[in-house]
């Protein structure tokens, strides 16, 4: 036994990082309270497991790094499984099973599906994993910029600088709805992606308790219903993955 | 004096305030070409304020000044005086030059730079020209051989000589001193003094503030003594120094110093 | 030509889907779905909100998804014809059975917004926004007032050791303003927070904050004061000496209260400039003013809370200048005649 | 107690897995790897390797996932548990089957590197970093170098308006001073990049950064320049004037060419500050030398990629502060004895 | 002189170099109590630093300094001379007073401040008792109204008053003035010089460097001239003024000052 459960117990919480500005998934309301899907699932599985939930907000770009070194004991906030970071963490089962999608100005009428894309520039978020997604495209684009986050992406897709905005459904959809009337979804999905949690390589009892958890939720609704709070649909659901 | 020729400069009626207080309260004077005056006087009594209007460097509050014969320098405006265009102002500085108490020459150019300056800068002359004139002029204050060093390495002494090389480099018709000898070692006053002293035997029109007393005994046509922004007295050197009766305030002054 | 054949299409589409109705087809989302978005991409978007409206609400709290896409297609479609009430219509359905859809209220909040006057808009934003900055700004003060309360002995004790005469110890200093001045703030808080847990030595972020902006102030005013110091006439020194005094009580009593008022216009600079650098601390996810407000952007996609944290820096930067104007002339009373 | 129990359980899952074999069961992945994951759960992580191992590759060419799965669960469980040389070899297993799996390669990959000697690993990083780093930098020296021709130029113009007697001039620039000075730099690159564009003017990013550092260290040298001039003592604007020159003369011959040599450190030291700046225009999306690192940081996980880059920014500093005291010197050499 | 009492201050071979170039030359010097020695000499004769050793501000290169008899302030060290620890020099330099030309008042104190300082931080004096002292030295000096402003505010000559009371708050035994009035405008002069008489007067051991010959003449028991970092002439005034002939360098020099 690697004793992280019972030094989770121990504390009586666990810890989660996470990057407290990522709609829907973990965000503040204007009054400064948490919300969102992980949020909501996360409070669950601490309810289950009888220890408390500790939100540790952290900047994105050396979350991994934190993780390991022991700011948190895991990452819970929309991560896409990657073999990169499959190197350096452990993963939990998918919990969601999220993509990559194209926006598009939404005068745009050169493309009107994802094959149309052809001669293009194409931004996304920095480090995010639509940067992989985007060589799954039939065509190459021109050139790829990373944005320091999708918001300024897409004011650049508005200026024109760009001409697709690679980015996750569930953030994509949430982030066009607030600017109504400038953008519009290319339909189809460039690939899959799921979400999982993830925790320190050494901590396999404590990712075990969680995952256990998770799987419940699973059979017994839960995730669905949170799922459909946020999303309207169920992306929980593995059969569909 | 030589009333029967027009003066080089005539000041009339010069007032110059600052805040609350009258540094220049309404001096008359008139210098004739040729002319060496001397003024002295306590600290504070407006010597210098009084030398540096005769150049524009201060803007007085009433009067008029009047350089061979024409008013210069001055517009009226709102019924007040105002220092006229630079275009107008300038060319008048560049016929009289002023010797400082703390040389005030330009650290960052040669000897020959700073002589040079004047004509090159102001006048437009040609390079060679300037050169030519500089040379000249480095020459009457001797010091020909200081001609590309740069004035931090030179002595006192050997600054204000190449300040009053700068100075004449313009070929001026009237040169201002103001206290040229005062930030002196004692030992360096005699080289400046020798300087002056040459140039006032070629006939140079001058006026000289200063402390030290060897100026005006040896030198001066016409001693002034001033003191609260006026003229307490004024005469030859004879009649100011050998004649101390005449006023008191003169008379404790010159004891203190000598 | 092109819209000719729209046309066609259009018509040939309708007819196909009476046709389907008439047959008793089931009305599969999906296809449905994709026949609305060839008409949206023939530029017909009347007939895809027609086709769309077809999607049925889920029958007894199934599945919905359908139901939502169709519906914030069709409050979409309608926004960018302009017709804002058939929009919010459209939102309201999914509102209506899904009450906390982000999607549907965020489009139903910006397309309140779009009604409104702009300085309605900035207004309500601001209220909205003031919280979270309010609590960001807070912590950026505090930032600030620790470094400014530590940088300056430590840049005073960096100053006095470059200024000894003992080598290893004017050396060290020497390498401490080198490499901190050298390397960015941004590096050097990374490396404090995430890379000294590899020496066990694990900081909070407040205390990793404060350790790198003060390490980091401290030799930026380390060079300052030390320039201060030798800027004081060294007759000073000589006269302090003179009365008997230790090289310790000239520097305590004659020297170093004579900088303040020379290093306040210096000093001062660094500090404005420090706040503006406290953003970096973002880097070790700390929330101060500048993370705050690009959350804020981030969550809302609303720059307004840019322009508020750029106003609220205005404010602090002026009344710190401010501040710093008053220490001066008071540290300078004496020059006054 | 629980660790009792857990034993129980492990004993008990035994004599089932047993009973599973004897009465012939199929050896069902899915079953065994939820056994494993329970197993885990409990923390019996050699009792999971042992359930894991029973997985057996597929037949014949078929879906070799839950194979593949396993074995890389018994890897990272070996090198939890210290087994490297068993971890290889169940990663290698995967290998032999699939050779292109990259979660194998990189496993094996970061295991092998464990084993080396740490310079060597660090060299290796530094070759594979070096390409990347090197061109952020070119960017980051052409950045720096930009701001360094316009912003003097930029400074003298401010500070000459600043000084003015003319009040709409000085006030407007002190306004440039105080607005450009008093908010970050951040957030004005944001506004010239993001905000214009809605304005109708869209600049491609190294316009907008060039602009951005431009007008912003513009702003701090006018103010630098400015007390640059008031410092020269008032006797030269005298001797000047009594020699006839006009402001303009007198500025431009006198007075501006003896503040080089006491502007060089001040001026200096926001260059070297400006060198770190430029590290925010990764904002606007660009690449220079630290969003070059953070790429390669976040792409490998390997902090080296960011030690190289504070050595790049010390090399810089180092090399311009070097020049600039050599300027120094030489913008002052009229002042030597 | 007194040659039966211990002198108070005893050079002797007295050397200072700075890089290729010696000030002091091995200088022999004793003053005795009560003494009045008046230095004079051309620039960069070395007096300043001679002055300076005497004070230990200055690190001599080779040679003896006596106070009271005793050696004082410096300890031998591979072979050469080397100023001793603080606690030793610090000790010694509170018993002589010393004065610049440049006065080197603190400025961010008050003139009380300026004068307590001493007594305070280095003689840890209760700030009674400090303010005692000081009272009677700024009354001494003739300076009780100007108490409680700052230096700033003061003409040059009360800061040399100023600068003279701090020193003598000490209680010093010997007074050191290197040019006191040099810095000082022509008309201040006279206040500087009656206070030094007034402490002269007092029988204060002073040794006065200056190019005021008034301070030879009217104050010293004995007048060296200096130049080229040894002593020329010694003797009494009326030796070095009246008998000029004794010497050409003293006399060109002399003649060049007055
Ligand atoms: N710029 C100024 N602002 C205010 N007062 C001034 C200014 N310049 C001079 N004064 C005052 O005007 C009076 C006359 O000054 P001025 O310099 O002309 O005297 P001075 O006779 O040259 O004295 P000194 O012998 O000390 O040079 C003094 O009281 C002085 O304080
Ligand atoms: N710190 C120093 N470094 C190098 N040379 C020095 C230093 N101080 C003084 N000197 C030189 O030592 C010589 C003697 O200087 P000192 O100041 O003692 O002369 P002085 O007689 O006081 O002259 P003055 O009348 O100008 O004050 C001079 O040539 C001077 O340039
Ligand atoms: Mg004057
Ligand atoms: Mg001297």
């Amino acid at each position: 036994a690697d004793g992280s459960w019972s030094r989770a117990k121990g504390a009586g919480k666990l810890v989660i990082g996470l990057d407290d500005s990522f709609p829907p998934m973990g965000y503040r309301d204007a009054s400064g309270k948490l919300i969102g899907f992980d949020i909501d699932a996360a409070e669950e599985v601490g309810k289950r497991l009888g220890i408390k939930i500790e939100w540790q907000p952290t900047a994105w770009d050396g979350v991994i790094h934190s993780l390991n070194a022991k700011k948190f004991d895991c990452i819970w906030n929309g991560m896409t499984i990657t073999d990169e970071r499959a190197k350096q963490v452990a993963f939990t089962k998918p919990y969601i099973m999220d993509g990559q999608i194209a926006i598009v100005n939404f005068k745009e009428k050169r493309f009107k599906g994802l094959k149309d894309l052809k001669n293009f520039k194409a931004g996304t978020q920095k480090g995010s994993s639509g940067v992989e997604a985007v060589k799954k495209l039939a065509t190459a684009p021109t050139e790829l910029k990373e944005y320091e986050d999708y918001p300024k992406a897409l004011l650049d897709l508005e200026a024109g600088r760009i001409d697709v905005v690679v980015v996750d459904n569930v953030t994509g959809r949430d982030m066009i709805a607030k600017r109504p009337g400038k953008f519009k979804i290319l339909p189809g999905m460039i690939s899959k992606e799921p979400f999982g949690v993830a925790f320190r390589k050494e901590d396999t009892e404590l990712r075990g308790k969680v995952q256990q958890t998770l799987d419940k939720m699973v059979k017994d609704g839960t995730m669905a219903k949170i799922s459909r709070k946020w999303f309207a649909e169920d992306i929980t659901n593995p059969k569909k993955f | 004096m030589n009333t029967d020729r027009q003066p080089l400069i005539q000041l009339e009626g010069i007032i110059k305030r600052y805040k609350n207080l009258t540094a220049v309260n309404g001096v008359n004077l008139a210098v004739y070409p040729g002319e060496k005056l001397v003024i002295i006087g306590p600290s504070g009594s407006g010597k210098s304020t009084l030398l540096r209007s005769m150049n524009f460097l201060e803007e007085i509050d009433a009067g008029v000044i009047r350089f061979e014969g024409r008013e210069a320098g001055y517009v009226h405006r709102h019924g007040r005086l105002h220092l006229d265009r630079q275009q107008v102002v300038c060319p008048l500085r560049a016929e009289i030059g002023m010797v400082f108490q703390h040389f005030h020459l330009f650290p960052h150019m040669t000897v020959l730079g700073n002589v040079m300056e004047g004509p090159l800068t102001v006048q437009k002359k040609p390079v060679p020209e300037a050169r030519a004139i500089a040379y000249d002029m480095l020459a009457k204050v001797g010091l020909s051989d200081k001609r590309d060093v740069f004035p931090a390495t030179l002595s006192g002494g050997q600054k204000q000589r190449v300040a009053i090389a700068r100075a004449l480099a313009m070929r001026p018709k009237l040169m201002l001193f103001d206290e040229p000898t005062s930030a002196l070692d004692p030992e360096l006053v005699g080289e400046v003094f020798d300087t002056i002293h040459a140039l006032a035997d070629e006939g140079m029109t001058m006026i000289i503030v200063t402390h030290h007393m060897g100026f005006a005994r040896e030198l001066a046509d016409r001693v002034i003594f001033m003191d609260g922004g006026v003229f307490v007295a004024e005469g030859t050197p004879q009649e100011i120094f050998d004649e101390r009766m005449q006023n008191e305030r003169i008379r404790t002054f010159l004891s203190r110093i000598i | 030509m092109q819209k000719t054949f729209s046309r066609v299409a259009t018509a040939l589409l309708f007819l196909w889907m009476a046709a389907a109705v008439v047959f008793g087809a089931a009305a599969d989302p999906d296809r449905l779905t994709r026949q609305a978005n060839e008409l949206m991409g023939q530029g017909d978007l009347a007939g895809a909100v027609e086709v769309l409206k077809q999607i049925p609400p889920p029958a007894g709290g199934g599945e919905g998804e359908a139901f939502v896409r169709s519906r914030l297609q069709i409050a979409r479609l309608h926004f960018s014809l302009g017709e804002m009430d058939k929009a919010l219509a459209a939102a309201r359905e999914v509102l209506a059975l899904y009450p906390d859809n982000s999607e549907a209220k965020n489009f139903v909040a910006s397309v309140e917004q779009e009604g409104q006057p702009r300085y309605v808009t900035f207004l309500k934003d601001c209220i909205r926004f003031l919280p979270a900055l309010a609590k960001g700004a807070v912590m950026t003060l505090l930032l600030v007032l620790c470094t400014i309360v530590i940088s300056p002995i430590g840049g005073l004790l960096i100053a006095l050791g470059r200024l000894s005469t003992f080598r290893p110890i004017s050396a060290a200093c020497w390498f401490v303003i080198w490499f901190f001045r050298g390397t960015p703030l941004l590096l050097q808080l990374f490396f404090i927070y995430y890379g000294l847990p590899s020496l066990g030595i694990t900081l909070s972020p407040l205390t990793a904050a404060v350790i790198g902006l003060g390490v980091n102030y401290s030799a930026y005013l380390g060079e300052i004061i030390r320039g201060g110091i030798q800027s004081i006439e060294h007759g000073q020194m000589e006269a302090a000496k003179a009365l008997g005094m230790t090289y310790g009580q000239a520097m305590r009593r004659v020297i170093i209260p004579q900088t303040y008022k020379r290093l306040m216009p210096p000093i001062g600079n660094e500090f404005i400039a420090l706040i503006k650098d406290t953003a970096l601390v973002s880097t070790i996810a700390m929330v101060e003013l500048m993370r705050a407000a690009d959350q804020l952007f981030n969550t809302y996609f609303n720059v307004t809370a840019l322009v508020l944290a750029a106003i609220v820096y205005l404010v602090f930067t002026t009344v710190f200048t401010f501040i710093f104007e008053k220490i001066e002339y008071r540290a300078g009373i004496y020059e006054h005649r």
